[in-house]
């Protein structure tokens, strides 16, 4: 561990990311947080959540990094659960069975080769980093945590997950896979589009921003399997200024109107300017509209995947970009274009101190702003941005019109989805139905209390002893 | 010469205990702790002279081939210290639940510690079924001593299923003893070598089902969540922090005598008891209502742990196995007396109706939470730091399953765990009902209790912290060490 | 007493013996109820073990055996009958009687003792 | 028709059979052995020079492997301290008044034989066949004697479970107190002749060093040990099933 390791070429843009958005967390978290025993809290766990975060950074070796993701997890956790102690509980155990993973993946490394350093992960135990950091950095069927968690926190720690927790899954695979490997990229490109064609659907704010967060943690993912770090991790950054800003102001949007639903929201943007201006302007640095950041990074993630991927990848990744702006216009254009003359009057209950949450915003804001239209600053994290844009023209546009046609459909049918969007990975989670339930009547027949029963089992445990010895 | 006090001081005491009954009916707390006190520093004693230069005691002056020897190595004198500690913790609740009032119950505490030390320090395979046979008889006896109808019940099961495994043990010795006609465990592990392979077979496997029922693993586990969870509070926590210890001790010391160069495959099949035990431990766990049980599935779970420390037949596997029995000594023993002084307070030992705790004492949960965050394995505390050494060793051994088990089991156990939480700090009935309800029952504050609680949980943390520096484990790899050099240990023994 | 004349009445006296016991167990298997059967095992058994205990006493190469034996002899003789009243006795307040009565006079006692 | 519990059996059956198949191929499989070798040998041979008692079996009780009568005297101890923990919740005061006059008297006159019995089992353990263990369970027998024929409480009138406790208490302690002579000596706990104490003549009482002193002191425990046993659970019979209550006379 030493402090060195939190300046070189790909932990930098991660340090740069996890000091803005903690100290907006702290400044929003002041006006998000009613109670003053709440606010001392949030504070604390804030504080936890960055040594872990510069502990993470700054590790040299595996096990270090997998001691500070719990410290970071645990104080998530602990966010998480000031709100919804559901959410938290899945989110912590997620994270628990991907830290378990990672140590196993360590220990493996470690009889491999003798040494815990950081660095490439010899075969044999790729899996279980691949599949660790990918419950981190929420790949397809791993993602189940995501939409949870991050949809139901409050806004700050919503925030701190999407912005930082998540980038340490990508920061971890940045790490295990220096080299160009293949299957990340396909994971890579189904998860952008998985994610984004998911964040069509829902009518929860938070929701619609989760899946979009899984969505460009594929982008992120493809450039670690294209072998390219350094864009990921200034995909990293950008990325993480971007959700900061979307969800605490999504939390504003929340907190003044009482609900996060977009249909009732309608029309909210006449109502109360500051609260979904904010909104607004990071989903217009969001949606990667060219001359912003994203745009410029997107590219070079498609442009890195270079000429032997085959050609649905970066027509996949396109069409994900593409449908980003497509969500991102979901949620933000019935704010200002509907009439919500039926939904009654949206309640007003913030006080004087919406001065920090705009503070924060601004901040937040500001550090997009000024990423994106400065394109040398990502010269900085050492990132060849030398912008090609995709290489095909006409396959870009294809993609694109495909991107904006499953939008319209989607729109269309957006009318009869009930408000939880569709019907989800969560229901794998709840315990009267679906694996849970299936493992728990596996487990009860483990006791049945009667002694002839016992006297069995033990016979039989012999027979098999004495056959295998 | 200490090595024989540590076995007879705590036997004398018991015998004492009766005369002093006769003098006097109710006996004074203080004459029993100190009767502990010196009964505990003779063991300990055992087990600096063990740890600093291995010891061997020819009883009566026989050699080792026609009498009966006890040796205090480096994995005798650890499993001597942890047996040390949680007997005193134990010892001290009791004495804090009871006074001296049951003497019984101390006499029969005292010959607990006895055979405990007996089987720790013997170097003889019947001496050690002998000194089984008081522990269990013992441990029976504790279990069935709150005399409520669960605790006799639990106490006539775990007597059958223990006499059961017994009867394996002994079965085991018998072959032994009839293939080779020895008894001494050091010459024996020489003997086996030329014992055929059907011979070979039986005796490993009876001796490995004895054991293993003895231990609590899972295929034969049905004993340990009844007797652990109806005992009282200071035998639960000495029954799970304790007793399963040291027969873990029994089995590593055996199959690494024994079946270390001969059977190998007996640390495969170790392997696997110990994975099916960690799965199966916290599946049945997850699904307890009773607080007591959940943590007796908990004790099944960490046994697997340890079991697949041992299983991976290498020193730092039995390094970790001893390191996770300290540890979990030390958790196991902290959570059951905080839940039993908890939900003797409440009345019941339901989950759902331990709520409120946080407001009414706070002490209490927040020891309780500590240990159960070590359990789980939470990276700062000891926990983590025996589950990480068990899983590099079985990656060592070049067995992932039982390595992603231990994974898969810190997802399970903190799910329980977390259950078992947020009740204790969810708001309680007092706060919804009415202020002119009953008070509640008078329970005398546990100070004692409360203050090995809170030690057990500042000691978890030190632990953890400790494990990262080079000397602490260069400390318990020199146990692990021990534990599979059988060469030094039939040298120690014979003094060649 | 000549050896000859000994080792034969020895062996007269044990082969004595071993009929009353075989009559014995015969007796307990076949006798109708619970008081013929302790009857049996009881008066032909003391009998035939005395029998075969006193012919081996004669048959003993030394006096302190047969002193020995003679002593055993002497045990039976005193146990096997208060074992077998107890017993009976312990049958008939348990409330087991007899297949056929004639007289019986223990009844009112027993009630007697019953009723302190 | 339940078939449950047939198939049960039979599969049980099975493995019993599988399982006897297994351990006697171990037996089998073992090289037979022409002559006693190992320890065994050593005993057969050297016992009575080494130790002074005549009979070997005491001398491996009782020297070579004392520490495992030890162990053994002390299950016998534990077994009572539970027993009479579990049976002494509710007292009793009631005892029955015993058998019949002609019992009583019986058993009356054999009363002090069988003492006499097993005192000399006791005391002569190292020369003949017999010893502590055996001496001291005849001795309980006396007692379960006393207890059936007169009744509990006359027996406890003559052995006091106090008396019992103390003798059983002072048997193990006694045990424990020669070892540590031994330990004293310097030649290993329980050591017998090298610790000093005397082997006297092959064959006569007071010889073989401390082993006629164990022998007393594992009579004391057993025979108390026992007998308290006895009583703590016939107290309980006396009255939980006391046919004299609406029993079954008429």
């Amino acid at each position: 561990m030493s402090l060195s390791n939190l300046f070189d070429g790909i932990n930098a843009p991660f340090l740069a990311a996890g000091l803005v958005l903690y100290i907006s967390a702290v400044i929003s978290g002041e006006w998000y947080f009613k109670a003053p025993g709440e606010r001392v809290r949030f504070r604390v766990l804030v504080a936890a959540a960055s040594a872990g975060s510069i502990g993470i950074l700054s590790s040299g070796n595996w096990l270090l990094f997998v001691f500070f993701l719990e410290i970071l997890t645990l104080s998530l956790w602990s966010m998480i659960s000031m709100k919804e102690p559901r959410a938290a509980l899945v989110y912590l155990l997620s994270q628990l069975a991907a830290a378990g993973l990672i140590l196993v993946g360590t220990a493996g490394v470690y009889a491999h080769t003798g040494s815990l350093a950081i660095g490439p992960v010899p075969e044999p135990w790729r899996v279980f980093f691949m599949a660790g950091f990918g419950i981190k950095a929420a790949f397809p069927l791993l993602h189940f945590w995501l939409p949870e968690a991050h949809g139901k926190a409050p806004s700050p720690a919503s925030a701190l997950l999407s912005g930082f927790a998540v980038k340490t899954g990508i920061l971890g695979l940045i790490r295990a896979f220096p080299e160009p490997f293949a299957p990340l990229v396909l994971i890579g490109t189904v998860m952008a589009f998985f994610g984004a064609f998911m964040a069509v659907f829902p009518r929860d704010i938070k929701r619609v921003l989760a899946y979009s967060t899984m969505s460009h943690l594929g982008f992120m993912t493809a450039a670690v399997g294209a072998g390219s770090g350094e864009i990921a991790a200034a995909y990293a950054f950008s990325h993480a200024m971007i959700k900061g800003n979307l969800f605490i102001s999504a939390g504003i949007v929340e907190k003044t109107f009482g609900t996060r639903d977009i249909f009732a929201l309608r029309g909210s943007g006449r109502l109360h300017f500051a609260a979904v201006a904010a909104l607004t302007a990071g989903a217009f640095f969001a949606a990667g509209l060219p001359g912003t950041a994203s745009y410029l990074l997107k590219n070079s993630v498609i442009s890195s995947l270079g000429h032997t991927a085959p050609w649905w990848q970066p027509f996949m990744l396109t069409a994900a970009g593409m449908m980003a702006a497509g969500y991102l216009l979901n949620i933000t254009a019935p704010l200002f274009f509907r009439d919500n003359s039926k939904n009654g009057t949206p309640k007003h209950e913030e006080g004087g101190n919406i001065i920090f949450a705009v503070l924060s915003v601004t901040i937040l804001l500001l550090v997009i702003a000024a990423d994106s239209f400065f394109p040398s600053i990502l010269h900085a994290f050492r990132v060849d941005t030398g912008f090609t844009p995709a290489s095909d023209k006409l396959e870009a546009f294809i993609a694109s019109a495909a991107a904006g046609l499953i939008i319209l459909l989607a729109r269309l049918r957006l009318k009869g989805i009930p408000e939880q969007g569709l019907p989800d990975i969560k229901i794998c989670l709840s315990m009267d139905e679906g694996p849970l339930y299936a493992f728990n009547r596996v487990s009860g027949c483990c006791h049945p209390g009667r002694l002839n029963t016992f006297v069995f089992v033990a016979l039989v445990f012999l027979v098999l002893l004495m056959l295998t010895l | 010469m200490t090595l024989v006090l540590a076995i007879v001081v705590p036997l004398v005491a018991a015998f004492l205990i009766p005369v002093f009954h006769l003098a006097r009916k109710t006996l004074p707390v203080s004459l029993i702790g100190i009767m502990g006190l010196i009964s505990l520093s003779a063991s300990m004693a055992a087990a600096y002279a063990g740890w600093f230069s291995p010891e061997v005691s020819l009883l009566g002056g026989w050699a080792p081939e026609i009498g009966i020897v006890l040796v205090a190595d480096r994995l005798s004198s650890a499993f001597l210290l942890i047996t040390g500690i949680g007997s005193g913790a134990a010892l001290a609740c009791a004495l804090e639940k009871f006074g001296g009032g049951p003497w019984r119950f101390y006499a029969i505490f005292f010959l607990l510690l006895g055979s405990m030390n007996g089987i720790l320090l013997t170097g003889d395979l019947f001496n050690l079924f002998v000194f089984y046979e008081i522990f269990s008889v013992a441990a029976y006896l504790l279990v069935a001593f709150s005399m409520s109808w669960q605790a006799l019940e639990a106490g006539l099961k775990y007597l059958v299923l223990g006499t059961i495994g017994a009867l394996f043990i002994l079965l085991g010795t018998a072959f032994t003893f009839m293939a080779t006609g020895i008894l001494n465990m050091a010459l024996l592990s020489e003997a086996l070598v030329s014992v055929p392979r059907e011979t070979l077979t039986a005796i490993s496997a009876c001796l490995v089902l004895g054991l293993t029922i003895k231990t609590g693993a899972f295929p034969v586990h049905f004993w340990l969540p009844d007797a652990h969870s109806s005992a009282q509070t200071a035998v639960s926590a000495l029954l799970s922090g304790v007793l399963v210890k040291v027969s873990i001790y029994a089995l590593m010391r055996v199959c690494f005598l024994f079946f270390l160069e001969t059977n190998g495959t007996v640390f495969l099949a170790i392997t696997v008891i110990g994975s099916l035990s960690a799965l199966g431990g916290h599946l049945m766990a997850l699904r307890q209502d009773d607080i007591k049980r959940l943590l007796a599935y908990s004790t099944v779970a960490q046994i697997g742990y340890i079991l697949i420390g041992v299983g991976c037949a290498s020193a730092a596997g039995a390094a970790a196995a001893v390191f996770h029995s300290f540890n979990h000594m030390l958790m196991k023993m902290g959570l059951f007396i905080a839940a039993g002084n908890v939900s003797d307070e409440k009345g019941t030992r339901e989950i759902c109706k331990l709520t409120g705790l946080w407001k009414e004492k706070p002490f209490w949960v927040l020891g309780f939470t500590v240990l159960s965050a070590a359990i789980v394995g939470i990276p700062p505390l000891n926990g983590f730091m025996s589950k990480w050494f068990i899983i590099l060793s079985s990656a060592g051994a070049g067995t992932v399953i039982p390595a992603l088990v231990i994974a898969a089991g810190t997802v399970i156990s903190a799910a329980y765990y977390l259950r078992v939480l947020s009740a204790f700090v969810s708001p309680g009935e007092s706060d919804q009902e009415d202020p002119f309800k009953s008070s509640p029952r008078k329970v005398r504050s546990k100070i004692v209790s409360l203050t090995i609680v809170g030690s057990f949980a500042m000691f978890c943390l030190a632990l953890g912290i400790m494990a990262f520096s080079p000397f602490s484990r260069e400390y318990f790899s020199s146990i692990g060490r021990t534990a599979v050099d059988v060469g030094a240990y039939v040298g120690l023994v014979t003094g060649r | 007493m000549s050896p000859v004349l000994r080792e034969a009445l020895a062996f007269l006296l044990m082969a004595g013996g071993a009929f009353f016991s075989f009559a014995s167990v015969i007796g307990i298997i076949r006798f109708p109820d619970v008081y013929t059967r302790i009857h049996s095992g009881t008066k032909a058994l003391t009998g035939g073990a005395t029998l075969i205990l006193l012919g081996a006493a004669l048959y003993a190469p030394s006096w302190q055996i047969a002193a020995k034996l003679f002593l055993i002899a002497g045990f039976l003789m005193a146990t096997n009958p208060i074992a077998s009243h107890a017993l009976s006795r312990a049958c008939y307040r348990h409330g087991m009687r007899p297949e056929v009565i004639f007289v019986d006079e223990y009844g009112p006692v027993a009630d007697e003792e019953a009723k302190k | 028709m339940n078939i449950r519990p047939f198939l049960f059996r039979i599969t049980a059956l099975f493995l019993c059979a599988f399982l006897g198949v297994m351990l006697f191929r171990g037996i089998a499989a073992m090289p037979p052995k022409e002559s006693v070798t190992g320890p065994a040998a050593h005993y057969l041979e050297r016992a009575s020079r080494e130790t002074g008692a005549r009979n070997v079996v005491g001398a491996i009780l009782f020297d070579y492997r004392a520490f495992d009568t030890l162990g053994e005297s002390t299950v016998i101890f534990t077994a009572v301290c539970g027993i009479s923990m579990l049976f002494s919740r509710r007292k009793f005061h009631r005892s029955s008044s015993g058998l019949s006059f002609i019992a009583k008297r019986g058993i009356g006159i054999m009363a002090p034989f069988l003492i006499m019995y097993a005192t000399v089992i006791i005391l002569f353990g190292h020369i003949s066949p017999g010893g502590g263990f055996q001496g001291g369970t005849i001795f309980a027998t006396v007692t379960v004697l006393l207890c059936v024929v007169f009744g509990s409480s006359f027996e406890s009138s003559y052995f006091p479970p106090k008396t019992k406790e103390s003798l059983e208490s002072g048997g193990a302690l006694l045990f424990c107190g020669i070892g540590l002579v031994g330990l004293a000596a310097g030649t290993g706990f329980l050591s017998n002749l090298s610790a000093g104490f005397p082997a006297g003549r092959e064959g006569s009482l007071l010889s073989a060093g401390t082993i006629p002193l164990l022998n007393i002191a594992v009579g004391m425990k057993v025979g108390a040990g026992l007998s308290a046993i006895f009583y703590s659970m016939i107290k309980m019979l006396d009255t939980t099933n006391d046919y004299r209550e609406g029993g079954p006379i008429r």
